[in-house]
């Protein structure tokens, strides 16, 4: 059976006056129907170019200079406008960061709600407005029929999530990609939108492309984790890292440092107060990525061979997927 | 919703104050002053002027023109119906010019046309209105014989004391160099903040989540950027009008249109003191309203300021 | 409560609100034909006590709006509080002068949490870092100051040599270093620290955290950490507050609090956090959203949200009370037993 | 200083600039045109404030390249018999002069409100900006025209020539600062919210020396940028001014006199009184705006993408 979207070696690059940087390098993954992946990295990784890509989103100057996104068979990267209006917010639906500027000011709820609906299907209004009601209800928003008639400014930040979240299912999208949907937000707020997202895929049947930051957050949700650093993809599990730059991440949080239960062996037995194990440097600039891994030249375990030959996203002795040469 | 009008009395008000302090102790030349000063009450204190002043403006009585012999308000009323039609024809074509042209550009901004509308806007702001005028009267009315180069031609009468040169053809060409002059220092800054804060509203993340929602690209760009590149065209709409109003004395004087500004200039040369303040109190209560009916209009687009009225 | 003798800083029922009505015209309202005046106020701090103890980790958490940020600018002197007192080493600090205030300054300091705002763009570093020096050192000299400032940014892992740059040519985590030296320069006992690595990546969070217990270790600093990131915070205290629009809810030892949270509040805040490896369905559920600090509710500030609510919650501002363990507990609830 | 010549030579400013040949013409026009101004006693054939030297007979003279036109008068004279290209040179430096000079008035006012407004209290920013936005609802034309005509009702139009160009970059400076004001307070406003303000604030340092020596540095750039706007905006408003006869007297023309003083000839053939004081008028602020322009994109990043 063929998996419902196929990334396969995908790689998107932004023109400069010169130049063009490559901002995400030959990246590739699948996700079968109904699967949840978690797309992380921190920021400039090209976690969030990469779920633009996929619906061929890219803003100037970005573009997407090869490989191919297959959507139920369909290459995306290749598709004619047509094509991609027709999948984009109907087969495949986005969630963006911040709820706040992701509606707009001056447009009521209702209104973004409706035109959704009706770009995609031949419907009236009043069939459309019952759709909208329908999937504020799945939401739980509280008395829909009055919210429909509000601006986005006269909701709460959760609400507003909401809101997008229920724009996303209007059309019973067969994915959804989800661009830190909770960063904005509180902890208590974001531990209530990831439930219902999670609830919603679960019931639905849905796909889910979880781009976060945050791994405690995609360890709870997703079945699979791919991990990226500069503009790459060095995907694994969270459950026993293999790359150097995923254990290195994981030993970098607190909760790894204070508790055992990360399932991450060799973490440095902690010192006196606790130390975290640290990261030396910064993320590479896209504009001087070194040769070779990018990550060397923070690794602890790079020799030269990581310096000359970019390491490829391969399967290891236990079967799963790494860019590493050091990892057998 | 009440502070609001409350502030805009207020600030009403002290313009008023304003122009009209300045403005009552002017005399007219050095040998009348003394003469004049005694008559008109000059040598009282400038409240006590001011008061009466205030209390015979309230009644409509804004002085009385020298030149004219007639109260100033009334020579001003009759010479401002050709000011605002000529205001409002220029404004008409700045709107249905730099509305295209601004979204266009913003769309396509590298596009060869872009670049050569962004290049004539740079030149055109460049162009004092006068020049332009002159340049066009050379061109269109003395080179090429199409248009009449000044005057406004027989006015109708359409309501009594208002009449309009825009019923009848022959009448129309009247306004069309001047209309252009007065609109070419504006439409380029038009075109320039329509198409900065289009660029601006294209980049937002709802209108790109607009895309992702897969909307077809003229309601994103019509209905999503656009309407909210409304409100600052507004707000600065509001205060270029002002503007305009003042640069209809330069058009005016070229083209020798009946209107307040031609008005003013020959005042200045009469040394017509009362009607001069009285034009500029009259500006100054156009200003005024204008002002006020973009906030409104303004408030009408913006549903946040609607909700902060409501309250 | 602790002895005030032994206390590093006290607070004593500080209160700091914001009269953000703007003029008389914005306060003026049309109401039913009269003219009323109404005034906008943010509750941002309300009646929050507690000690910081000499050489701890005291870090305050809650959601955004609770006040947490308020709270530290008030303890450092950059807003004057509406009411109550701050103490430090028992003298008070919350009402003197700027002038009167200048010697707490190099006592007290201040991290912030934005790396790219918090430093001035058109200075170097060392202009940066020598400014506080001089002024607080009148007719020191040149080579003194850059001797001092050379050893603080050794210190804090940045290459003294890169005085010369501006703060533009670092990344993020440089950045907050250099912030921290700028902090450590007049040589305090206290700093605060708004949020410092919330706007830092992960792997960068961890060197900043390890640089500021290194710091405490070697100067024997005392913190006042302001963060929303509990997991953070469970690994840098000593004591937690936790606040909630404004009011302290409880206040423990980092071990009671994540161990055995009792404020309703505390409990749901630390089922939120999102575990690795843990199961996202325990969260306990709160329904409804944070009220706005202008309109606060009535008696507990946390009744709307909270299961245990009842009348007397409606009603009662709940007081700060201290448990067996030590830890203050601001709920009629816990105070019942019914939580 | 060799030092920082180096490090310009080598910045990413020149090289921008460098790159772009709009920027880089429009500066070769206006150096050109503004040194051709500065040293017009050297490059002008003839003095036009020296009456001596003008001969009516000589008026209306045709350019060179016409026929009728006179070797010694290269662009033709005007309706008084001046040699037009020196008057030019010489109208040019006027109007540079007071463009400059009204700008400088503007920015000190401005400036000096604008941080007052924005760093001082409340009560005082209220105060400040009301009467900044009395000032600009009256557009700078009608405040200039106005204050025109009463100054030289009172002055009487022979000694108005004395002190016409203090004057005009009195009235012009006055007329625009609320520009200044408004785009610094702005800034302020902006930057003092910013955490290295407060972090001046937690060192102790006086509100003074944060503003003069952290807050105003950072507000320049956007005034750096409405600065070259504004000297175009000023000799294009002396031009205005003058061509209703209320700026430069005729016998010491700026651009906009000579204009005025060519307007009623224009249509009855002698175009060119009106015509290359036109011209150059154009050509002077065009190439101060593109610059203004360029310098905009230039230091605003976010324009700066396409």
């Amino acid at each position: 059976m063929q998996p419902l979207l196929d990334v396969s070696s995908l790689t998107v690059k932004f023109a400069l006056r010169d130049t063009a940087l490559t901002a995400v390098n030959d990246v590739s993954f699948t996700l079968s129907k109904g699967e949840r992946l978690g797309l992380v990295g921190e920021s400039g990784a090209g976690k969030s170019v990469t779920g633009f890509s996929i619906l061929n989103l890219v803003s100037k100057p970005g573009f997407i200079a090869g490989g191919s996104v297959l959507f139920e068979g369909r290459d995306l990267t290749r598709a004619d406008a047509e094509t991609l209006r027709d999948i984009r917010g109907n087969r495949i639906s986005m969630i963006f960061q911040d709820p706040m500027m992701t509606l707009n000011p001056v447009l009521t709820v209702g209104t973004q709600m409706i035109e959704t609906i009706r770009a995609h299907k031949k419907v009236t209004r009043k069939e459309a407005e019952a759709i909208a009601l329908d999937k504020l209800r799945k939401v739980y928003i509280p008395s829909p029929e009055r919210r429909l008639t509000q601006y986005p400014h006269e909701f709460s930040g959760g609400m507003r999530q909401r809101i997008v979240i229920a724009i996303a299912l209007l059309t019973s999208p067969s994915l959804i990609i989800a661009d830190e949907p909770t960063t904005a937000l509180d902890v208590t707020i974001q531990a209530e939108i990831m439930d219902l997202l999670l609830e919603l895929c679960q019931s639905e049947d849905m796909g889910l492309i979880l781009i976060t930051h945050d791994l405690g957050v995609v360890s709870q949700v997703t079945q699979k984790i791919a991990v990226m650093y500069a503009m790459g993809d060095t995907a694994s599990v969270v459950g026993a890292p293999l790359h150097p730059y995923t254990r290195g991440l994981l030993g970098a949080l607190p909760q790894c440092a204070d508790k055992a239960d990360c399932g991450l062996e060799t973490v440095a037995a902690p010192r006196a107060r606790r130390r975290l194990n640290q990261i030396p440097g910064s993320m590479p600039s896209l504009s001087d990525v070194p040769r070779g891994c990018p990550f060397n030249n923070r690794c602890e375990l790079c020799e030269t061979v990581c310096t000359t030959t970019r390491p490829l996203l391969e399967k290891k002795s236990d079967g799963r997927l790494a860019a590493c040469h050091m990892v057998a | 919703m009440f502070a609001f009008i409350v502030r805009r009395v207020a600030q009403a008000l002290l313009v008023m104050f304003i122009i009209t302090r300045e403005m009552v102790g002017v005399s007219v030349s050095v040998k009348e002053r003394e003469a004049l000063r005694e008559k008109l009450g000059l040598n009282d204190p400038y409240l006590v002027q001011w008061a009466r002043f205030t209390k015979n403006a309230l009644q409509g009585d804004l002085g009385t023109s020298y030149f004219y012999r007639k109260p100033a308000l009334d020579v001003i009323l009759s010479k401002a119906p050709a000011t605002l039609e000529l205001v409002f024809v220029a404004q008409c074509i700045i709107v249905l010019i730099s509305v295209p042209v601004g979204v266009y550009s913003a769309c396509r901004p590298r596009s060869v046309l872009s670049r050569l509308f962004m290049g004539i806007s740079i030149v055109g702001v460049s162009v004092p209105v006068f020049l332009t005028a002159i340049f066009m009267i050379y061109i269109f009315s003395v080179h090429l014989g199409w248009l009449p180069s000044f005057g406004r031609g027989n006015p109708v009468e359409i309501f009594p004391g208002w009449t309009s040169v825009l019923t009848t053809w022959s009448n129309f060409k009247h306004i069309i160099l001047p209309s252009i002059a007065l609109s070419s220092i504006m439409l380029p800054l038009f075109i320039r903040l329509i198409r900065a804060e289009m660029k601006e509203a294209l980049e937002t993340e709802y209108v790109k989540f607009a895309r992702a929602k897969g909307l077809p690209e003229w309601r994103v760009v019509m209905v999503h950027a656009f309407k909210n590149t409304l409100l600052p065209v507004i707000t600065v709409g509001g205060v270029q009008l002002g503007i305009m109003i003042a640069f209809t004395i330069l058009t005016e004087t070229v083209f020798q249109w009946q209107g307040m500004g031609f008005m003013f200039v020959e005042a200045v040369e009469r040394a017509d003191t009362a009607l001069l303040v009285a034009y500029l109190i009259f500006v100054g209560a156009i200003f005024v309203a204008v002002n006020t009916v973009v906030d409104l209009i303004y408030g009408f687009v913006n549903p946040m300021v609607r909700i902060a009225g409501r309250k | 409560m602790t002895n005030q003798n032994t206390a590093l800083l006290s607070l004593r029922n500080v209160v700091k609100h914001f009269d953000i009505s703007g003029g008389l015209l914005d306060q003026l309202r049309l109401s039913g034909g009269r003219i009323t005046r109404k005034r906008t106020v943010v509750h941002a701090v309300n009646d929050v006590s507690f000690d910081i103890l000499p050489g701890e980790t005291l870090s305050v958490v809650g959601e955004s709006g609770c006040g947490k940020s308020t709270l530290a600018r008030t303890v450092i002197g950059l807003y004057r509080a509406t009411g109550g007192e701050i103490l430090y080493r028992g003298e008070r600090i919350d009402n003197l002068s700027d002038a009167g205030m200048l010697p707490y300054r190099t006592r007290m300091q201040m991290v912030f949490q934005d790396p790219y705002a918090s430093l001035n763009p058109r200075m170097k570093v060392r202009e940066i870092l020598e400014e506080p020096v001089r002024f607080h050192n009148p007719g020191i000299s040149d080579a003194d100051v850059r001797a001092r400032v050379a050893a603080v940014m050794e210190q804090v892992g940045v290459n003294p040599l890169w005085g010369v740059r501006y703060p533009h040519e670092f990344s993020g985590g440089q950045r907050q270093r250099i912030s921290i030296a700028r902090a450590l320069v007049v040589d305090p006992e206290f700093i605060v620290a708004d949020e410092p690595i919330s706007a830092l990546d992960v792997s960068i969070q961890a060197q900043v955290l390890n640089l500021m217990m290194d710091m405490q270790e070697q100067r024997n600093l005392t913190y006042l950490f302001i963060s929303h990131d509990l997991s953070v915070v469970e690994h840098i205290s000593t004591r937690v507050a936790v606040m909630y629009l404004g009011s302290l809810c409880e206040l423990a030892s980092a071990a009671d609090l994540f161990g055995a949270p009792r404020h309703p509040y505390t409990q749901a805040l630390l089922s939120a956090i999102p575990r690795i490896g843990g199961k996202a369905a325990a969260h306990i559920k709160l329904s409804g959203d944070v009220p706005t600090p202008i309109n606060l509710p009535s008696g507990c500030v946390f009744h709307g949200r909270c299961p245990h609510a009842n009348e007397r919650c409606m009603r009662e501002v709940p007081k700060a009370r201290q448990l067996a363990n030590g830890s203050l507990v601001a709920c009629h609830g816990v105070e019942e037993g019914r939580v | 200083m060799a030092g920082l010549l180096r490090r310009f030579r080598q910045s990413y400013f020149l090289y921008s600039f460098l790159r772009d040949p709009v920027a880089v013409t429009s500066f070769a026009l206006f150096v050109i045109l503004a040194s051709s101004a500065l040293l017009a006693p050297v490059f002008a054939p003839h003095n036009p404030y020296d009456g001596a030297n003008i001969d009516i007979m000589d008026a209306e003279t045709p350019p060179l390249w016409k026929d009728g036109g006179n070797p010694a008068f290269l662009l033709g004279t005007d309706n008084q018999g001046r040699d037009l290209f020196s008057a030019i040179l010489y109208g040019m430096r006027v109007s540079l002069l007071i463009g400059v000079g009204a700008v400088a008035m503007q920015a000190c006012i401005g400036i000096m409100v604008g941080l007052l407004s924005g760093y001082g209290s409340r009560r005082l920013d209220n105060i400040l900006m009301r009467i900044a936005d009395v000032q600009l609802s009256f557009s700078s034309y009608m405040v200039a025209i106005f204050l025109g005509a009463i100054v030289q009702m009172t002055f009487g139009v022979g000694r108005y020539e004395q002190v016409a160009v203090p004057f005009l970059v009195l009235v012009i400076g006055l007329a625009e600062w609320p520009q200044y004001a408004r785009t610094v307070r702005a800034s302020v406003l902006a930057e003092k919210k910013k955490e290295y303000v407060e972090a001046a604030r937690v060192i102790g340092l006086k509100p003074f020396r944060i503003m003069w020596r952290h807050i105003l540095p950072n507000t320049l750039t956007p005034v750096l940028v409405i600065s070259t706007v504004q000297v175009a905006n000023a000799i294009m408003s002396e031009a205005a001014l003058s061509f209703l006869g209320l700026g430069m007297p005729v016998t010491k023309p700026s651009l906009g006199s000579l204009i005025k003083s060519g307007f009623q000839y224009f249509f009855s053939g002698s175009w060119w009184i009106t015509l290359f004081p036109g011209v150059v008028l154009i050509l002077l602020v065009l190439s101060i705006n593109l610059l203004g322009d360029w310098l905009r994109d230039f230091l605003n990043p976010k324009l700066y993408k396409d």
